[in-house]
């Protein structure tokens, strides 16, 4: 395993730190592990947490600042926090109007962040939950856990953080939540497995002429192992599956073309072209575009697709201004 | 006290061979989840008994349910993923059907056990057959319960447990996992262990050694 | 070789068209491989080119916009663009006051802009250009082609670019660029080689145990290979020989940890905090910190650090506001 | 015309088979510099010539000054990195040296090469032993002039060139790189031939072969 690490025992806190000293915008409660805006916002405002394992840098820490998040709770590499930490979070960001959770939909999370919101009901703190399962990769979804949470929950934590900096109350915060989650679809494929650092070696084998089709973000393999094909294929194996699953109409979407952490940038431009053409083909017109590294799974080589379908409203969300070390602009 | 009844000390000696067990089959753990998961079992089981052990070194709880609330507490508290909040409830829930006594006949034992699993079920929604921990835990149950119905004391019916706890285990092998990150994988993930059934069965045989002692 | 690639030889026209299609704020002319503002600066003001070889994305195309430069030249991979293309990219943001080249310190970048810049000259175009050599890998630069132009060059293109569009003159953004070239300095480590598409695999080979110390960005070798270590020591072997060359006094400085493609972000605020610890303990004040990829070597795991010392001038220049792919704040 | 005057179909065979020579060598010259470099002299080369030959294709130059300006040119604008340039100037400067002229006599060529070399020179400040092309082509011009001074036609003095382009090629493997980017690795570039020394002393072998037909 080749690492920047000191201990496999010690990265999280160890990459906390470094956060809180290249973050000013930020403060972090290593005791918890939470990552908060250095200024909260104004009383009487919904307040957004989310929150999920580590191993996704910039998601979830990244994404909190103005616009966006007020707290991320940072579970060890690939395991959701526990409800302590949300908890704790909840009470701290709470501004009098109501909590909302974002929660990606894996068993861990959901369990955790349901405990946590149980525990803050109890100390009269209203708090809501969104769960994100925009993976079409999962395909059975009634007869598994449901589909994953993926790249969709970047998007959602900008619109739904533009819409709590409006003003909006809890309950129509939920909605437009909801609303995200149902326009939005996402796949990802993997050339390479991550390591996790507990484990020193590659979670799956992937020989060097196989990729991973339909992978999440924590190494689980993928839906299929097939072999590699050229970039404009591989488009096809991520943007087909995706239209299939709902109808985007003619658009406008907005694109997310995602790297896993050890994809070059080159490579991810080289990748949005084609998703670019194939949803030209399509007759999606594409409105806003992101190509970077958002939600990644440590260093795994892989990319993923992440489109939803946008109206005025979510539009003009989306171009709010935001300011986190994740995505800026406006401010 | 009657000879064979299962005392906090017992229970505190199960707690620390759950530990050694997690601990030296971490790798192995990992390994299991790492073929249908996200190789984190190990370590969060791990991480969590660590923290188990010195908390109730650090409360001495004296009596059963503070001793299994304190070890659930400690569990959600300190694994996150699937694993923490459903071993964590299920000592919470454990915990609480014992009350403040300071041990349990086989009866008890058997109460405590069917709490802890149905706080499983709620939390996770688990059925038989999803390949789950749950796959371990209700043979496992039923097996004691058949014992303790037929006159057993804890000792052999923990013991019969343990070995119903094996081939729920064993069992998880060919199915197609339905709940947690393994379902993802659906047909894939038939043919590996499922890693919570694994550490669960390690839970029941822990606890009849301890007992047998 | 694992990539996202249709075709090694069609590489960087594929990106390019990724690039067009991502960026509605940049137009890109295929024909010469330049990237552009798609609004030009005002006339009167100087203009900023840059360019290099391809696969240090987002150098230098992601740092076209206002506050930054007009246009990047984009070479083959790991290869300088030629004179023509930049003849054509200072035909064409001239604005009346002058275009200045940035150029990195490598052999064949530096002849190609003397070159293009001759041929500008000679069609009456006022040139000048900065060599960026900031890279304290290279020990005896007077016994080299001196040292490599690395991570220094996104500080400066930043802070040259602030001052442009406060509309100072040609040597007046000359002498600043120098200013910046002579108080930054960089190092960099790799923990594996890049693979170069055309070549299909490692440009060199570096055992599971071993990592190469004061690489470049053209997965060039090293400086010296040695056994991995913890974090805690890789930041000494980047930040030592750093304060070794440049008095840095007490700062203030700005600080880049800067990932070379392959490293997911967890690591680079891992390494980070180690590097921010080893410079409170120099007594070196950090006033600004980036952290994240933005100047690659395709896929190559490692990270360079990058140390600028900074004054009042310098540091209102770096806050200036600023709205490219790569960087972006304050507008 | 003198019998074994270069022509322009000559020189323009050269060419093809200096294409042919880098266009098959490409992986070598690759290797060489993925050693000491950054892995692209191959494909640089083979890019540059291929390009080349599509421009000469299609403009089909009469005099000697026309091909080589022409093929300087291509190289410029189409290799980048260092070779670019310096191949670039090679050519531009051999045929403005040249002129107008269909063929070249033993000491037009000289007086060619040595105007080409001279701008290596100037463009890239390179000195014998800095384990550069300047170590090929040096030796190579030595060679070729001492032959023509001893009145050796063209042929025989390119040959003669071509020999002394090997060993000066061969020389640059003990040296330690002075310029370009093998500079950057110091001591460590010893043992590795130069690749730009390698096809420097393809291009004279190539010539002579050229001639000789
Ligand atoms: N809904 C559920 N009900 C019961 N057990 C579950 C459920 N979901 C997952 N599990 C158990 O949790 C185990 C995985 O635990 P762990 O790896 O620690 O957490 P995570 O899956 O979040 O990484 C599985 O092997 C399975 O036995
Ligand atoms: N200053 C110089 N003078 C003469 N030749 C040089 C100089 N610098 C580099 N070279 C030659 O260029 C070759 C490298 O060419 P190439 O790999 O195509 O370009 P780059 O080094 O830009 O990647 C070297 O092997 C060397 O022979
Ligand atoms: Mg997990
Ligand atoms: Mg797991
Ligand atoms: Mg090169
Ligand atoms: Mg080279």
């Amino acid at each position: 395993m080749k690492k920047f690490i000191n201990d496999p025992a010690s990265v999280l806190a160890d990459a906390l730190n470094g956060i809180a000293k290249a973050h000013p915008d930020q403060t972090v409660d290593f005791k918890n592990r939470v990552i908060y805006r250095a200024a909260p916002k104004e009383a009487g405002k919904v307040a957004l947490i989310s929150g999920g394992g580590s191993g996704h840098e910039p998601l979830h820490g990244g994404f909190v600042g103005y616009g966006m998040l007020d707290a991320a709770c940072a579970g060890e590499v690939f395991t959701s926090p526990t409800p302590d930490q949300m908890l704790e979070a909840t009470n701290t960001v709470n501004r009098g109007a109501g909590v909302l959770h974002i929660v990606k939909n894996y068993t861990g999370d959901v369990l955790n962040f349901e405990m946590a919101a149980e525990l803050a009901a109890a100390e009269g703190i209203e708090v809501a939950s969104v769960v994100v399962n925009d993976d079409v990769a999962v395909e059975d979804s009634t007869w598994t856990a449901g589909r994953r949470g993926v790249g969709l929950t970047v998007l959602l934590e900008k619109i739904v953080g533009a819409a709590s900096e409006e003003g909006r109350d809890l309950a129509a915060i939920v909605a437009l939540a909801e609303k995200v989650n149902a326009n939005g679809r996402s796949m990802g494929i993997a050339l390479t497995s991550c390591t996790v650092p507990a484990v020193g070696k590659p979670t799956f084998d992937l020989p060097e002429d196989q990729m991973e089709v339909g992978v999440g973000i924590h190494g689980e393999p993928g839906r299929s192992r097939v072999a590699i094909e050229p970039a404009s294929k591989i488009a096809e194996r991520l943007v087909t599956p995706i239209l299939a699953d709902f109808q985007f109409g003619d658009g406008p979407v907005i694109v997310m073309l995602n790297g896993l952490g050890g994809t070059p940038l080159i490579e991810l431009y080289l990748m949005y072209a084609e998703v670019a053409k194939l949803l030209e083909q399509a007759g999606v017109s594409v409105a806003r575009v992101l190509v970077g590294n958002y939600i990644t799974s440590l260093d795994m080589q892989g990319c993923s697709v992440t489109i939803l379908k946008v109206d005025d409203e979510l539009l003009g969300l989306w171009d709010a201004p935001v300011s986190t070390p994740g995505i800026r602009w406006g401010i | 006290m009657a000879m064979d009844n299962v005392t906090v000390e017992t229970l505190v000696d199960w707690l620390a061979r759950f530990d050694s067990a997690v601990t030296e089959q971490r790798d192995y753990l990992t390994e299991l989840d790492s073929a249908i998961g996200d190789a984190d079992h190990g370590a969060n089981m791990a991480r969590g008994m660590t923290a188990v052990m010195e908390s109730i070194g650090a409360v001495h709880p004296g009596t059963v349910g503070e001793l299994l609330k304190t070890v659930g507490m400690t569990l959600v508290s300190s694994v996150g993923g699937a694993s923490g909040p459903l071993y964590g409830t299920f000592f919470l829930r454990m915990g609480i059907a014992s009350g403040s006594v300071t041990e349990l006949a086989a009866p008890d034992l058997e109460r405590a056990l069917r709490a802890g699993l149905e706080g499983v079920v709620q939390r996770g929604k688990a059925e038989l057959g999803d390949k789950t921990m749950y796959d371990t835990f209700f043979p496992a149950l039923e097996a004691y319960a058949a014992a303790v119905a037929a006159g057993s004391d804890a000792g052999p019916a923990i013991e019969a447990a343990a070995r119903a706890a094996e081939e729920g285990r064993d069992a998880t092998g060919p199915m197609i996992a339905r709940k947690g990150r393994a379902s993802y994988l659906g047909e894939r993930s038939i043919g590996h262990l499922d890693p919570g059934a694994t550490s669960a069965a390690m839970l029941l045989s822990t606890l009849a050694i301890a007992i047998a002692r």
